[in-house]
Formats: structure tokens, C-alpha cells, sequence
């Protein structure tokens, strides 16, 4: 087996000392929110989740493109590595969100048209999922599995225009505010670069699983390959 | 050839009991073999919720009096998933002459497809509930909710069950089972719905029995219909 | 042991069998022929109790159709157009299962035994639905004879069939006819018919153009007997 | 045999458009025969409007406001009825396999369908939206209204042909399609309800405008991604 | 015309043809011939573009495959182990559709043509559904000749024939190998495939095991020829 590369052994611990950099940051850098007070921190983790699971499916999408255009199957694991990824990055937004909900809108979950989107969409890379366990030769697996990771990305920018859309009690922090919002804050300058310094780690981390996880799909390949042979 | 092939010469009953074991066994084992039924119904399950809360955009205090409404038109929805390819399977490569053609009493036929779509349903159901829970945040695990799940799943299966087989084997398969189904389990529905929201709203028990009464002889009536009717669907 | 009289069936306004008058002893093996669209399909079915008469009687080793059905049943092995197989389950499941319906003993051998003989054995563990034509028809013939049936009802089984599997089915045949089973066989393969058959019936028109036995034949062959029945 | 057969050696869009209209002539043909597949539809659509009501227990106040929510999630309903069989019938004597030999551009077989669901799908609405007005005593026909249903649909059948014609070719296609469908149309279905309930509240042209653009812009990317996509969804 | 090298196909892990070789000069009649799950639909649904190849080259009429398969469909005229025909559409109106896909002109008088050939004519406006099985193979036959394609590929198309219908159909395939058309036909019948074939291939393990023409033959027979094919 191929070791790990000695770029991605590097990025792994970049990653976890810039995790440590951005909970401290989180912690005793931004400034303490004045009506929500420490649940207010959560906002960093959720945005940074939810922003870059929604990267992530935009990948998936763009790999898409990519393996329709070459069929290359290379394309074809990249997508599943990015969909599968960003389905758990998306997940803990919606996890921290709702941690996030409880005490500011006392509920864990409402039904609010950007919490809805951002279901639907975690749903539809589920159901991309399921459409791949329905097909067994790999290679229109790959072709549905692509189409429908493109179509699935259409629906992104919507979720991510629902809370500038829609009147919502979610609010909107970058990019005009929102009327109807509850538990909307101004951000301090510190508060803005924590999150923006907190998305780029969330980023980077994003890369070092992806990373990890296409390696494992080309093992899994190769393990197929090698079945192969013995098979003959 | 030449062995001799014996067959059980075992009391009725016991042999009845085999066959309906036979006939959910192989429904089950393919499905464990994929998983594919389940995950679909759940996944669906999980859509119609949304769907219904987004389209309907129900304000807060308007959704407690209907939580427990659209949670079984959601199972309903789910239910008829379920039942569609239970039945599409037995379609498919003549399988269900296959069955016509052994030596097995209809019921047992009846029964064993009952069996296995129940099973479906209340393993949806049991995932479903708790994750409805959250997101409607009241807790809707009560033994209670459990007890109105079990016996409304009862009676929509069977009915589901019966009335799919006579889908199947129609032209308009594919489209024919939701419309002959949902107007005829209304009763079980509204009853399952009305002792639901009765437990629900922690109603006292004797507001809600009337409810569960009716649920109760609405079973007792469909499966045994079901069951007397089931022959006739299947000959030909 | 099958004594089918004025059997009429009408399918809306077409009538497919007009009155067919039919007897068979035990032990018989009947070659049922007839040009397509005679109606020899939909007779069988009758006979196979999966479809009604809609006039006439129809009964088996005694027993009246549809009305005692269920004692028919068990003295039936059904070789259809369709291989009444589950896509979804192995070549061993669908016999262990059909094994079970019949309530066989020693199932598991019996099973063995059967893959054998229709030379499967090598792919018992496979699902049907990855099964070519001709691998479904073998295992099609396999669940037909796997409880030994009295009464052995056979739409073309030669469909799709190699040489050995012919001569397989051929072996089986004369087998079950030697051991006094009741055989009624449709097929468009008239010398195969030939060597197999007891009795001729040529079914034109939906009803019993002419019918002989293999004695009565020896002068003729069966190609010119079946040419005159039609012309008739 | 010997009779010369001669191609018609003329455009390419020619011959395009006479494939289109063969195939959604085919489609329409059956079912004019038969009419089983728009009278489901139809039923199922009304059960669905039925079923919401008396889950939601919906009182009038509370229904006006949600008259679009139900009509459009009813559509979206009785639209994968729709799609599902006009691709079933696609697949059952592998009818596919024949379009696939045909020497015409896939496009051509993605159009065809489109043309025929949308057909379906458009008398069903026909059909729907006066009994709506009626069960409800409320005047749904606008010519507003009636756009956006237009809209809407042309949205729904654009991206539900290509998806259908996807889940037709698993295993699990008599389950695949609405689970894949639901979760990508909610843009047009959120726009298409916004935009309706915009009309029948009568609110001012410029709150319903930006809906309008919305399922405007979403149609025309649906329709052209599948255009572009659907190459590779029916090549094997 | 056709020209097929190393050509390989998995289903999974499962490999069904092993790097093949087959090549047809114009005009040629080749009987494909092999046991039961020998790989020949597979290989044929390859040629009719139905499929997409693992690996190799498979080219029709100069056109590659899968790239060019636009151009290879005009040429082809296929019968499959399904009719490909539509149930709820009348048999004329299934001829009428593909006659139109294929663009034809006159196309009434064509239609009324190959009904007639077919033996379809008095039944011309009955509903496909309500067909017996020979009458669907008929029509199917009917539909894959209906454009007088250059090349045929016809797999076991004498399935469920009766006597009129496979003279039909020999006295076609004469026909069209007289007019230099190209033919690529299954069958597990040694006897027609002999009368018919102008060279004989043995498709055998995911690979031709044995190849010769008419005039080789001609001193023993198909059969022996065949059983020592598989035997090698
Ligand atoms: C389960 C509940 C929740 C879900 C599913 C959720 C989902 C999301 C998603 C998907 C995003 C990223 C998309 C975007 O930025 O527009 C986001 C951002 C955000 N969320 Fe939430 N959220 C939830 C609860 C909350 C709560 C309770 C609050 C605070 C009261 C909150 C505050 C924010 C803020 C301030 C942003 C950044 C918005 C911006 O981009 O300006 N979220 N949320
Ligand atoms: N469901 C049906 N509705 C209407 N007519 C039918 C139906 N099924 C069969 N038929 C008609 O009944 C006649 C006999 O059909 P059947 O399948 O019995 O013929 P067959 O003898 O089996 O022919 P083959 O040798 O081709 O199998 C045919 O003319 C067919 O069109
Ligand atoms: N979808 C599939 N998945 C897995 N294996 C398959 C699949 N389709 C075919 N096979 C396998 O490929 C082999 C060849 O199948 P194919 O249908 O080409 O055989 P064939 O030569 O046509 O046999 P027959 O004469 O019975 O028609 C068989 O072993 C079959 O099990
Ligand atoms: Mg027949
Ligand atoms: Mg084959």
C-alpha cells in the first residue's frame, strides 16, 4: 500500500493546530455576544460547517462536469468523496444550529424556510446516495451519480438566498439584514475576522478529509482491481 | 430424480404456518440483501414531512393541533411505497403464478405478504418517530403512541395488502394502489389520527378510547375482509 | 387423469378456445401443437388452474377446476412462458423457497440435486436476475420438477436451451414418462415432439384439429400429420 | 421486400422534429385509448387535496393562506404518478432498448416525453384547479394564476423526465423517482407557490415579481441542464 | 463491416467476454453459436451500442463504438430476447412509430407490406399486450426489418415461432443475405443454423473458440464441429 504522503502527513497537523488557533480565537479572541452571551460562540462552528458543506457540494457538482466530460473515473470518486464529506459538514451545521435554536428561540428545530432548504438539501445527497447503492455496473453509477450531484447543486444557491429571501426568523449577519430575524447580532470587527478565520479553518480541514477520503476510494479501486485478477 | 422426494405429511395448520414463514422470509431476506426499500421509504418518509411543513408554512401553534395528522399522512405515503414494489416484485418475472401455483392455502399468501410489509413499516415508523420528535419537538415516544402506531399500521397494511395485489395485477399498476388505498383506510386513519393527537395532548384515556375502540374493530373488520376477500383477488 | 370437455375461454369479445373436448390417461405423454395464436397457452393456463374457463368442464386426477383447485395444485409442475423466478434472490433461494411452498423434505438435497441435473450447480449463489435466458429457463425447468409432480405442464421448454441442456430436458422427460407421469408438452419443434411423444393433439382455431398416437403414426411422420390437420 | 425503401434524405431538424412528435404522439395515442393514466392522476390529485384537509383539519382562514401550498404540492404529487408510468411503460418489453436502436438524437427522445408528461400533467391542473375553486369557494382561475402554473409545470416536467427516465433503468425504480425528484424541484416549487399565493392574495406585481423571475430563471436552468445531461442518462 | 478486437466486458467482477476477436467481411451470414450463458446477447447487445464495451475496440460500418454509435444505429436492424414492441399500442401502430423514428417514406404502404410478410395482417389493429408470444417474436422480426437494414442482428430469433413463421423467417434471411445484406444471428439451432449460415462461430467462455465457413464444413457437420469446439 501506498503510505500516506508526506504533504498530506504535513496538512494533518496544520489542520488540528489551526482548529486549536480558531477555538481560541472563538473563545477568548471575540468579544462575548451582549444578548445571547456564550451560545453565541456556536455561531462560528455553524456558519463554518454550513458554508463549506455547501462548497463541498458545489465540488461534488463541478466533479460532475468532470467525469461526464471524461469519463474518467478519478472524477467519479472525487464527487462521492466531496458529496459524502460535505453530507457531515453540513450535518453538524445543522446539529450546531439547532443546538443554537434551543435556548435563542427555544426550540431545537422550526419550521423556517432556511431550515427547511437546508434539510432538503441535506436529503438530496442522501437520495444521491440511495441512487447509487440502486445501480450495480459501476459505470452508469458513475454517470446517474454525476448528473444527479449536478442537478443536486442547482438547488444550493437557494438554500444559501433563502434567509436573504424569505421572510425568516433566521438571521443574516453578511449581506443585509434580515426584519423578521431572531437572535440577529452586529458583528464587531473581532467577531468577523474570528469567523472568517474560523471558515478558513474549517476549509482546510474540509481538504484534509477529502484528501484522506479520495485516497481511501482509489485504494478501494485498486483492492477491485486486484479482485479482479484473482477472479481469472 | 430417482430419490424419493417425500413430502411433510404434517398437520394443516403446521405446514399452513411454513408457508407463511417461506413467503416473509423471502421478502426479508432480499431485502436485507439491499436495504434498498427501507432507506427508499425512509428517505421519503423524511421528504413528504418537509414538503407538507414547507408548502403549508404552518404557523407554530397551528402545527400542534396537526402534528399527529401529517405524521400519518406521511406513514400513508411511505406505506404505499412499500407496498407498490412489495407487490411489483411478485410481478415480475411471473412470480406471482409461481405462488398461485403451489399448494397453499390464499391466506397463507395473504398472510405471509402482511407479515413482511409490516415489518417494513413499523422499522420506518420506529426511525421516523424520533426524528419527528426533534424536529416538532414534543416527544412522541409514549407507550401510548406506540400502541395507536402499531394497531393503525395493522389495519393499513391489511387492507395495503390486499388491495395491492389486486393493483398488481391490473394494467395501471404503478398508479392504481394510492387511489384505490387511501379512500378506503380513511376510517383507520382518522381514528389513528383523533387517539394520536389524543395522547398527544395528554387527553384523558377516556376521550381517547372511543378512538382506539374504533381502531381496534376497524382492524378486526379490514384484515378479516381482507382476508376472506384475498382468493377471489388472486384467482384469476 | 385430465378430462377437459366443451372448454370455451373468451377474452372480451374474441373467444380464444371454441369447445375443446380433451382427455388424457395417466401416463401419457401429449405433444401439444398447434400454429401461433391457437391458443395453447391460454388452454394450459386453464389447465394450470391460473386461469378461469369461461364455460365447460375442466378437472385433474379427479379433481374439478377452478372449484377444488387446491387439490389439483399439488399434483402440478408448471414450465410457463415466464420463468416464475425471483430476480431478487439466488438460484438456491428460489428453490428453497418454491421447496418450502411444496413442503418438501431433505430440502437441502433435494435442492442439490436439482441444480445439478439442470447444470447450475456452479451458479447457485448467484441472483437470477444476473441469469442469461437460457440459465433462467434450466432453472425455470428445476422448480417445475423439483416436487416430482403426477401431472407435468410444459409451455415451450425448449426456449432458449443449448444442446446439453436439450439433452438434459430430453433425459428428464422420458425419465418422469417412464416412471408413469402425466406429460402435456407444447412445443413448435415437431421432431423433438416426435421422439418424446405418446400422443399428437394439434390445437387450430382453439379447438382439437386432430389428434393421434405415436403408434398410429409410425407409418407417417408428424410434420405431414400436422400439415393435414391444419389444412383441414 | 424487394420494393425499394426509401429515407426521407431532408434537414436534420426535420427529421428531429418528426421524431419528437412520433414519440409524444405514441404516448398521447395510448393513452387516448385508454385514458387510465390522466384518470388516475386525477382521482389521486383530488384524494391528495382530500387527505391534506382533513389531516390538517384546515379551518377557512387557515386554508386561504395555505390554497396554493396544498394545490402545489397535490401537482407535484399526481406529476410523479404521471412520470413514473409513461417511463414504466418505457421499460416493460423493453420498449427503451427499441427507442435507444432508433438512429435519432437522444434529445429528441428527451423532448418527445417532455411533450407528453407536460400534456398530462397540464389537463390534470385543468381539471383540478376549477374543483379546487369550487370545494373551497374560491376563484383560482387568473390569468396570473394560470402562468405561474405554466411555469411551474414546464419546471417540473423538465427536470422530472430526465429523472425518471434515470430511475427507470434501477433496480429500484418504482420507488427512486419522487425521492430524487422532491428534493431538487423545491426551488420551483417554493417560487411556484409564492408566486400563486401572490396572485391570489392579489398582493402588488413587484412582491410577485421577483418569484416569477425565480421560476422563470430556475425553469430555464432546469431545462437546459437536462437538455444537456440527458446524452448520458440513456447512452449504456 | 464489423470489427471487433480484445474485446472485454465485466459485469462487476464478473468478466463475460475475455478479450474477443471477431471480424465480418459484408455480406456475410454468421451464426453465432454457443451454450447457455456463453456471453452472445452480451456480445451482440455490445454491437447494437445497448451496451458499452470494458475495454477494446468494436467498430460497425467503420463507425467506433460507443463514440459513433449515431451513425452505427441507421445501419443495424435488431431482434432481442425482448420484443421491444409497445403493449398498449396496436401492432400496426408500433410499425407506424418505428417507421417514423427511422424516418421512412411511404411508410403506410411499407407497414402494410411487413404485416403481411409477418402473418400480422388480419390482426393488424389488435393491441401488442393481447399477443401470444409468437405472434410478439412476428412483429418483433417484422420491426427489426421494417428500415431493410445493412446489418442484422438477430438474437435466437426463431424463439416461439411456429412453422409458417420460421419458413417466414428463413425465406427473410435468405433474402437479405441474397441482397448482400450482413447478418449476425444466435440460435442453439445447429440444424437451421447450418441451412442458413455462411460461417460458424462457437462463442464460448467469453471468447470464439472456433470458427469456420460453410465450404469447411461442408465434409462433416455443425454439430460435430460444434462439440469439438466446446470439447478443445
Ligand atoms: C437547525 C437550525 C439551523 C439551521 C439548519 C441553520 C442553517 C444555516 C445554514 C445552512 C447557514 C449557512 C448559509 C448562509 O450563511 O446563508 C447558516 C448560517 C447562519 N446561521 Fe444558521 N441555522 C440554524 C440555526 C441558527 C440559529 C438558531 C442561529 C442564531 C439565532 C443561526 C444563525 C446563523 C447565522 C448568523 C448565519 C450566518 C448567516 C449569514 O451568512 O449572514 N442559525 N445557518
Ligand atoms: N389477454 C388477452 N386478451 C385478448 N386476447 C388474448 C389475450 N391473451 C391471449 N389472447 C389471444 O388468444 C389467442 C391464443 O393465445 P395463446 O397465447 O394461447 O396462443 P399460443 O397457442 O400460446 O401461441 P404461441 O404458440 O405463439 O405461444 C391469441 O390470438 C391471442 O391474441
Ligand atoms: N447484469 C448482469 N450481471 C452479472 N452477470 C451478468 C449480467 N448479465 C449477464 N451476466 C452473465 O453473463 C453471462 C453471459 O450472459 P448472456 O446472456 O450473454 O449469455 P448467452 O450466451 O446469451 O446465453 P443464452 O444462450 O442462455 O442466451 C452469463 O453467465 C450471465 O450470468
Ligand atoms: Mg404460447
Ligand atoms: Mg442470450
Amino acid at each position: 500500500m501506498t503510505p500516506t504522503p508526506r504533504a498530506l502527513r504535513i496538512l494533518e497537523i496544520v489542520s488540528f493546530l489551526l482548529f486549536v488557533a480558531a477555538v481560541w480565537m472563538v473563545f477568548f479572541y471575540a468579544p462575548l455576544e451582549a444578548v445571547m452571551g456564550a451560545v453565541q460562540k456556536v455561531f462560528y462552528f455553524h456558519v463554518a460547517n454550513a458554508w463549506v458543506g455547501m462548497l463541498g457540494f458545489i465540488a461534488a457538482g463541478v466533479s460532475g462536469i468532470a467525469y461526464l466530460r471524461t469519463h474518467d473515473f478519478k472524477w467519479d470518486i472525487i464527487e462521492v468523496a466531496a458529496v459524502e464529506i460535505s453530507l457531515v459538514f453540513f450535518f453538524i451545521a445543522i446539529v450546531t444550529g439547532s443546538i443554537w435554536a434551543y435556548p435563542v428561540w427555544n426550540t431545537w428545530w422550526t419550521w423556517d424556510p432556511r431550515l427547511t432548504t437546508a434539510a432538503i438539501l441535506e436529503l438530496i445527497y442522501m437520495a444521491y446516495m440511495l441512487l447509487r447503492q440502486g445501480i450495480e455496473d459501476p459505470e452508469r453509477r458513475a454517470r446517474f451519480g454525476a448528473v444527479y450531484a449536478l442537478i443536486g447543486s442547482l438547488s444550493v444557491p437557494l438554500t444559501f438566498m433563502s434567509i436573504r429571501l424569505f421572510r425568516t426568523i433566521h438571521p443574516v449577519v453578511v449581506g443585509g439584514a434580515n426584519a423578521a430575524a431572531q437572535g440577529g447580532f452586529d458583528m464587531t470587527p473581532k467577531m468577523l475576522q474570528s469567523m472568517l478565520f474560523a471558515i478558513a479553518v474549517f476549509s482546510v480541514i474540509f481538504v484534509t478529509l477529502f484528501w484522506h477520503r479520495i485516497r481511501i476510494g482509489f485504494l478501494a479501486q485498486t483492492v477491485e482491481q486486484l479482485k479482479l485478477k484473482l477472479s481469472q | 430424480m430417482n430419490k424419493a422426494i417425500t413430502r411433510r405429511s404434517s398437520s394443516g395448520l403446521g405446514s399452513f404456518l411454513r408457508a407463511v414463514g417461506a413467503i416473509a422470509w423471502k421478502d426479508l431476506a432480499a431485502e436485507l440483501r439491499s436495504r434498498e426499500l427501507l432507506s427508499a421509504m425512509l428517505v421519503f418518509a423524511l421528504l413528504v414531512i418537509l414538503i407538507f411543513n414547507f408548502a403549508l408554512e404552518l404557523d407554530v401553534k397551528a402545527r400542534a393541533s396537526v402534528t399527529s395528522g401529517v405524521l400519518w399522512v406521511t406513514f400513508a405515503f411511505a406505506g404505499t411505497l412499500g407496498l407498490n414494489r412489495s407487490m411489483a416484485v411478485e410481478k415480475d418475472r411471473g412470480c406471482l403464478d409461481g405462488l398461485l401455483l403451489a399448494p397453499v392455502d390464499r391466506s397463507a399468501i395473504y398472510f405471509g405478504k402482511v407479515i413482511s410489509n409490516l415489518v417494513f413499516m413499523l422499522i420506518v415508523e420506529a426511525i421516523v418517530l424520533p426524528v419527528y420528535s426533534i424536529l416538532y419537538n414534543t416527544n412522541l415516544i409514549s407507550l401510548g403512541l406506540i400502541g395507536v402506531v402499531l394497531l393503525g399500521s395493522i389495519g393499513y397494511v391489511g387492507v395495503g395488502t390486499l388491495l395491492s395485489s389486486m393493483a398488481v395485477q391490473t394494467r395501471t399498476r404503478d398508479v392504481l394502489l394510492p387511489i384505490l388505498l387511501f379512500p378506503v383506510i380513511v376510517p383507520v386513519l382518522v381514528a389513528a389520527v383523533k387517539a394520536s393527537s389524543g395522547f398527544l395532548q395528554a387527553l384523558p384515556m377516556d376521550e381517547i378510547l372511543p378512538w382506539l375502540n374504533l381502531l381496534v374493530v376497524y382492524d378486526i373488520i379490514f384484515i378479516a375482509v381482507a382476508f376472506m376477500v384475498f382468493d377471489y383477488v388472486v384467482e384469476e | 387423469m385430465i378430462e377437459v370437455k366443451k372448454l370455451i375461454k373468451r377474452f372480451g369479445l374474441k373467444t380464444v378456445l371454441r369447445g375443446l373436448d380433451f382427455h388424457v390417461e395417466p401416463g401419457e405423454f401429449v405433444a401439444l401443437l398447434g400454429p401461433n395464436g391457437a391458443g395453447k397457452t391460454t388452454f394450459l393456463r386453464i389447465l394450470a388452474s391460473l386461469s378461469r374457463p369461461s364455460l365447460g368442464q375442466v378437472s385433474i386426477a379427479g379433481h374439478a377446476l377452478p372449484a377444488q383447485a387446491a387439490e389439483v395444485r399439488r399434483t402440478l409442475g408448471v414450465v410457463s412462458h415466464l420463468p416464475l423466478l425471483y430476480g431478487d434472490l439466488t438460484a438456491e433461494e428460489n428453490l428453497h423457497f418454491y421447496g418450502r411452498m411444496y413442503d418438501l423434505q431433505n430440502l437441502d438435497s433435494r435442492v442439490t440435486d436439482v441444480l445439478h441435473m439442470v447444470g447450475l450447480e456452479h451458479r447457485r449463489r448467484d441472483l437470477v436476475r444476473t441469469f442469461s435466458r437460457g440459465m433462467q429457463q434450466r432453472l425455470a425447468i428445476g422448480r417445475a420438477v423439483l416436487h416430482d409432480p403426477e401431472v407435468m405442464l410444459f409451455d415451450e421448454p425448449y426456449t432458449g436451451l443449448d444442446q446439453d441442456a436439450s439433452a438434459m430436458l430430453d433425459d428428464v422427460l422420458r425419465n418422469v414418462a417412464a416412471r408413469g407421469r402425466t406429460v402435456v408438452m407444447t412445443s413448435h419443434d415437431l421432431a423433438r415432439a416426435e421422439e418424446l411423444g405418446s400422443r399428437f393433439d394439434v390445437l387450430s382455431r382453439g379447438a382439437i384439429a386432430a389428434s393421434c398416437t405415436q403408434k398410429e403414426l409410425s407409418a407417417s411422420n408428424l410434420l405431414t400429420f400436422y400439415k393435414q390437420a391444419l389444412a383441414a
